[in-house]
């Protein structure tokens, strides 16, 4: 159920350039079920910045009532949010969306995972849930540089971890499907979350596999209320238009126009 | 006694507290939030004709203490309101105040003649004021003699009263108030968004897709009173007052101002609970005021 | 090179950035804080053919990101600011553009006439957009014929190049600026203050003694950027941008959006350091542009 | 010299009911002499809310570097400025106006101080300035109700010292006014800050009185230039207005129009 809640901060630290792990204890976190959900936050109680900012859950933690979230502190509100400190509480509402589906990789099979940048997030408690139900995950992560990268070390001791980095700093040089063009991975079905272009060049790479991906657009409501974050769709799907907050930000390959 | 009541030209609201329309969707998705009995009334998304697939995105962009939006009238059309979403609204106890868009007067006219029948359709609200859409909508609201006229229209197939939402941005608002009054208008809703727009800082382009987008939520709240306060004392049709309200003082300063009923809009987007949680605040403001009910702070800005 | 230099009608600025009218008095108190040759120019407090005692405090209010004020154009009158205030200025390598008020034609020509000839001031700033005075001000800026003939009248006996500062208080001001461009305008400032209004909570009634305010601030920037962008691709004069500007960026929005140069208003009360200030950071803001010259923005999110 | 500096909070604490006693530390208060000037205090770095707020100034410490102001967290900039802890920054702008003359009262003369509410502060340091020159000094002080007095013992160690509680819970019941009409007291000057009524009344007690008057108005700068702070003035004077905050906020008595 989607809740709002005054959540604490327990765990709040930058982990890469502009990057931040901030981990939250409270009831919400109960509600968390699906990777690739994300959370609606209010930075600050004033009306400077007066919107809420969308967030990917990253990890959940049912056990000690938490969830993680990793963000980049670039404009003027994850700015505000990075100031917060152990103890302090953050408005969330949440959880939001449609997220990737676990139940879409069988027992024993092998699922690819690529993010980019900002969109590695999700993946993580995607490909943990996906290593509980006994799927292997294959993980793809590009990132701008080296001093970008985050959450190698978490997503190796899951399964196979690539990085790639735009300017060749670390790890392979280049874009994503650079290396899965070398790598040639066998998979059943891939899920990914990163920029456009990325998405689409998987897209291509893969015309006859299943796949899942998550989508960003500006938000109001992040409800599904305002009608602020729909995206286009391609002419195999019925509605004109979808909305990222309640209809996605997941979406099956195939279904929003890239 | 219910403090909070407040009786309008078809409208009996249980308080005045209303969310605004484009900013509840058709209570579908706030409807998982709490329940929908508790809010005076609602004024659903502006319905059209004809589906409507809006503006291209980025269609929302944060100014300071507000933002713009250019959503561009999206809705699934006056067939699909009818057949589905008004019947689902009718498992709650509250008014649906429908919101009416078109291009031209016979859009308008056909819209509010079909979707006026509708059981739980109580009045409606006559969108001319939206600026985000090409044609239809602002310039309807800018002229007294079209807004009059395209009143009139709508007066005589409606089968509920008519408010007409006025836009903003206009020299003098008070003559188009006067003149949907003299086209027969039951009630007035303002405002609706100022025209504005916002730059991204490396490009220089406008963020929104669709260049100019409106303006909505606290920042606009001083020029929102000031405009009902106006046309307040010029018109005899109550006002239903919108513009930037978050929270219980808001509401307070808007039934000052002369105002008999609000909407909230964009705060919905910021505290999804809002409107309850207004709703729940009022009586002990009315108890600080020394207020035995609230209508009794109608227009006391100007007695 | 210089960089930031700007060049307009009867200006030559060492930088876009000048204070506002209203918001930096006659220079005297800024000058105790930094050397006011720093400054692109300075537009000075409204001036009068006589003394004008203003409006009845409270004249200012505070809202969400913005302010409402109802000075009522207080000022010494034209007498005092040609033997005092002006030939003060003359101390600073700065020029001055003296914004001009009136009631009616004859005041504003007889100021226009007389001001226009001190030799720091360079260019006039004919105010017919404010909101605060009963007689005078905004009406001349609502009316495109009246803004014209008013125009041209100053045009008629001014030394120096007149800019005409238009009023957002109006339903399409594309129209007024091109009626004050045939009018024989030499360039345009705009945004004036948005009218709004603030009530006290607990008494219901206007906080300013006025009744309503002239809106400016953060708030207002979204409106005025986009009418800067309206009207910079419809008229042929330069534009002298403001509204809600408190940093770098926002200059560059202003530029961006059309504006050649740009007043600071309200946000010298924030912080009285903000023009100097903006002025240290503008070059690195165009490096990270890649921009040589920041006339080179001017328009850019048109093109 | 005017200055703005981002001062730095030593001690911060409530002292009665919404009234904190904040202590800055930096070299902004080096340019503070006068009693009764005041500071233009910013709360926020955020535009919500945008104006800043004039405090008083109700004592220096040059020796530390610090002042002292006293201010009631009534509204969102005050209660958003009773959140600072000790290490935070704030925003100043000062020392602004003309404060008390001290020199208008001669060693060995009487000063007669009344103040009323929260315009009690800037007398305090008018206090100590006026007995380190050796002048006697009798301070009368109106609260709302006992939970509102303060500063008692400060002004007691400074001279005699009377509380007025409008309610009677503290102190003698009543106005300033009505204390003053019991004590009678002699003295050569007086100096007031408090609400407009009992500014007046203590004009029209006093007729042949030297004394000055504190005021307040709202501000927008502070400085002296954009107007917002005017006050009627008197037929005596030649200017039809002062401007509160760089005429005043001190005026002898009978220059502005009570
Ligand atoms: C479903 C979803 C999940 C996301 N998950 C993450 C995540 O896990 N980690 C992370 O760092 N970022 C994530 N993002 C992007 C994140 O929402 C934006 O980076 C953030 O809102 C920018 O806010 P700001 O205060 O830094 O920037 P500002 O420039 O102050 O933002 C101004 C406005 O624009 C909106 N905005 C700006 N950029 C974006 C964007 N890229 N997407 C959506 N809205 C934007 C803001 O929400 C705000 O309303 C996600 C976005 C979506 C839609
Ligand atoms: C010269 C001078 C000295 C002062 N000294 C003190 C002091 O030592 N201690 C103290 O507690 N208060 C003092 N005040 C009053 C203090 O400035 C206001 O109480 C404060 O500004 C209110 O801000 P807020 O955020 O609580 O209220 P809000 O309601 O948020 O204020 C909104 C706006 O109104 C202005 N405002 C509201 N009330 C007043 C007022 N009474 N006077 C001036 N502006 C007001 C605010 O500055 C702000 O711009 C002084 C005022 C002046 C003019
Ligand atoms: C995202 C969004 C969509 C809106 N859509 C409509 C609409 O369909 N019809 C309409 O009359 N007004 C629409 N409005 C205007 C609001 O109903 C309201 O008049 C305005 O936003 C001012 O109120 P607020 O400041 O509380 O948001 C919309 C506003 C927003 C923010
Ligand atoms: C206190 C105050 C006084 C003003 N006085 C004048 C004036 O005398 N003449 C004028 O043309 N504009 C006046 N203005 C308007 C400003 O010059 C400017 O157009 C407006 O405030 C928008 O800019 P800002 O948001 O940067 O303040 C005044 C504004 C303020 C806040
Ligand atoms: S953000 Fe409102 S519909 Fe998606
Ligand atoms: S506050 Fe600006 S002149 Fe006094």
């Amino acid at each position: 159920m989607i809740k709002q809640e005054r959540m604490k901060v327990v765990r709040h630290k930058q982990i890469a350039d502009d990057i931040f792990e901030l981990t939250l204890i409270g009831q919400l976190s109960l509600e968390m079920k699906q990777p690739g959900q994300f959370v609606h936050i209010r930075v600050s109680d004033s009306f400077e910045p007066l919107l809420r900012r969308p967030i990917s859950i990253c990890s959940i933690d049912p056990e000690h009532m938490e969830f993680t979230m990793l963000y980049r502190a670039g404009g003027r509100g994850t700015k505000l949010l990075s100031l917060k400190q152990p103890g302090d509480e953050v408005d969330i509402l949440g959880p939001l969306g449609n997220g990737f589906p676990v139940e879409e990789a069988n027992t024993g099979e092998t699922a690819l995972l690529v993010g980019g940048g900002i969109g590695v997030p999700p993946l993580y408690e995607l490909s943990k849930q996906l290593n509980a139900k006994g799927v292997r995950t294959i993980h793809v992560l590009g990132f701008q540089s080296i001093n970008n990268v985050f959450y190698e070390k978490q997503f190796s001791e899951l399964g196979e971890t690539y990085i790639v980095t735009a300017d060749g700093s670390y790890g392979t040089k280049g874009f994503v499907t650079d290396l899965l063009a070398q790598l040639n991975p066998e998979f059943d079905v891939f899920y990914s979350c990163g920029p456009l272009p990325m998405l689409k060049a998987l897209e291509q790479t893969y015309p006859d596999k299943k796949g899942f991906l998550s989508f960003e657009e500006r938000m109001g409501c992040g409800l599904g209320a305002c009608y602020a974050c729909v995206c286009k769709t391609t002419d195999a799907v019925e509605n004109d238009y979808l909305k990222v907050c309640s209809d996605g930000p997941v979406f099956p390959r195939g279904v929003v126009a890239l | 006694m219910n403090r909070l009541q407040v009786e309008l030209p078809g409208l009996s609201l249980k308080n005045p507290i209303i969310p605004a329309s484009g900013c509840f969707g058709f209570g579908q998705e706030y409807a998982k939030l709490y329940d929908l009995s508790k809010l005076g009334a609602i004024m659903i998304k502006a319905t059209t004709l004809e589906i409507r697939k809006g503006n291209p995105t980025p269609r929302v962009a944060e100014t300071s203490s507000g933002m713009l939006n250019a959503i561009g009238l999206q809705n699934p059309g006056l067939a699909h309101v009818m057949e589905y979403e008004l019947p689902w609204l009718e498992q709650y106890d509250v008014p649906i105040i429908a919101n009416v868009a078109g291009t031209d007067t016979t859009d308008y006219v056909a819209v509010a003649e079909k979707i006026s029948t509708a059981p739980n359709v109580k009045a409606l609200e006559l969108n001319i004021s939206c600026p985000n859409v090409k044609c239809g909508g602002i310039q309807f609201g800018t002229d007294p003699k079209t807004a009059s006229e395209l009143t009139a229209a709508v007066k005589a197939v409606s089968k509920v009263p008519v408010y007409v939402k006025l836009s903003p941005n206009v020299t003098n608002i008070v003559e188009i108030a006067k003149a949907v009054e003299a086209g027969g208008a039951d009630g007035i809703t303002m405002i609706n968004t100022l025209i504005g727009m916002r730059l991204h800082p490396k490009t220089g382009k406008p963020i929104i897709a669709n260049g100019t987008g409106g303006l909505s939520g606290p920042a606009v709240k001083p020029v929102a009173i000031r405009m009902v306060y106006d046309v307040s004392q010029q018109v005899n049709i109550p006002i239903i007052g919108m513009g930037g309200i978050t929270n219980a003082e808001d509401v307070i300063d808007f039934l000052s101002a002369g105002a008999s009923a609000v909407a909230v809009g964009t705060a919905n987007f910021v505290d999804p609970f809002v409107c309850p949680n207004i709703i729940d605040e009022l009586p002990q403001k009315l108890d600080e005021l020394n207020c035995e009910k609230i209508s009794d702070l109608v227009g006391r800005s100007h007695r």
